[in-house]
């Protein structure tokens, strides 16, 4: 799985992209937030506070809900500020 | 139609010429062409970086593109947004829509616009004399794009 | 604030980009750009005449323009609006309008045509194959400038 | 008083502007209109139906019941189709 860090998440957490294996126990971008915020320092820093995440899956907008599986691309970033 | 994510700068005018010049069908030619300006809420900024998300913003921009075309009667329609550090006075975005009728024309090219300011997955970070900081989503943006429904 | 009554055409990039510059206060440069279509409600249109009240004319798109940086918080404004005989994809019109924030570039462009449409002293006669016909006024461009009240 | 045609007011008049003497028992816009029509021939023609037509001024628009006096500069003209 690939994960895209933009704004200050890639700030925080001091890494723009990197592939994972899909850890143990995660099915959904809320669990994933759980998984990263337990990594400690600059993770824990960017995903602690959940209400200003904004997560796409495949490029496409999705809600923490939404599943995921091995192959997928998961990016997290800020409320848009383009225009 | 085009769609344009590009750090090189652009030239509107012949831009809209372009699109003026596609059909005699067109009547109205609206354009909106946003920079970068020295003042922000609080204090002065003396440059601004645009991030994005490469693949996504094409892919949602022709989308957007694609609802604006379903909703007005658009003879043509563009957008070109930049990535980069810009200062001052620099071009960052430019919509421009055309139509038969000037009420078309209006309402896509501030429905496209209102959209990419909340929508298109592009962050600004603004550098003032107190440092840099990442711009934070405006509820008035948030409204502007709300009103055109889902 | 410019406004320019002539027969001569004009260079829509070059005044966008004129406008753009007048000050990095400018966040939005909104433009409309109205041309010659080659159909009309009924028929297909040859040519388009476009006739005016000299003197009345600068008078009136001068008042209106003032009352359009009342309204709105412009750095700058523009109207071009062309008279004689022109040819279908031809230039009649151009409004330009910049300020800080897009919403008020955007309204102040629209409210600035919608009234050029229904008070400006100008009239449109057109050329089909059936012969001239003088353009009548159209509610829905009543409707338009009425939006925005007196 | 100065008194302009445009579009087919022009037409049908045959006449885009002409300089007269401020006529008897014309006090406002109304009463010239009646002057107008009873001149006949295209005036008959274009001032008959009031219903489309306009009026300025001194290069304000009025409505027909401003008062006139000699020296002003009167125009007729159908609505706007500009822009």
């Amino acid at each position: 799985m690939k994960i895209l860090y933009f704004a200050h998440f890639r700030e925080k957490a001091n890494i723009a992209e990197e592939d994972i294996d899909l850890p143990a126990g995660v099915e959904d971008v809320n669990s994933l937030l759980d998984w990263l915020e337990a990594r400690g320092g600059g993770y824990t820093d960017a995903f602690a506070d959940r209400n200003h995440i904004r997560v796409a899956v495949n490029q496409e907008h999705v809600e923490f809900d939404a599943a995921l599986k091995d192959g997928d691309e998961v990016a997290f970033f800020p409320p848009m500020t383009g225009g | 139609m085009t769609i344009r994510i590009q750090a090189e700068d652009f030239d509107a005018g012949a831009e809209i010429a372009r699109i003026s010049a596609v059909s005699t069908n067109v009547g109205g030619v609206c354009s909106f062409l946003g920079l970068v300006r020295d003042s922000g809420e609080n204090s002065a900024i003396t440059a601004m970086t645009l991030e994005h998300y490469p693949g996504m913003t094409e892919k949602q921009l022709a989308k957007i593109e694609a609802e604006a075309r379903e909703r007005w009667p658009l003879d043509d329609s563009l957008i070109i947004h930049r990535y980069g550090r810009f200062e001052p006075g620099e071009q960052i975005v430019l919509v421009v829509t055309a139509s038969a009728h000037r009420k078309a024309a209006f309402e896509a090219c501030e429905f496209l616009i209102d959209w990419l300011k909340t929508k298109a997955p592009f962050w600004k970070s603004e550098e003032t004399p107190d440092g840099t900081t990442w711009v934070e989503a405006k509820a008035a943006d948030n409204a502007a794009a709300e009103k055109w429904g889902e």
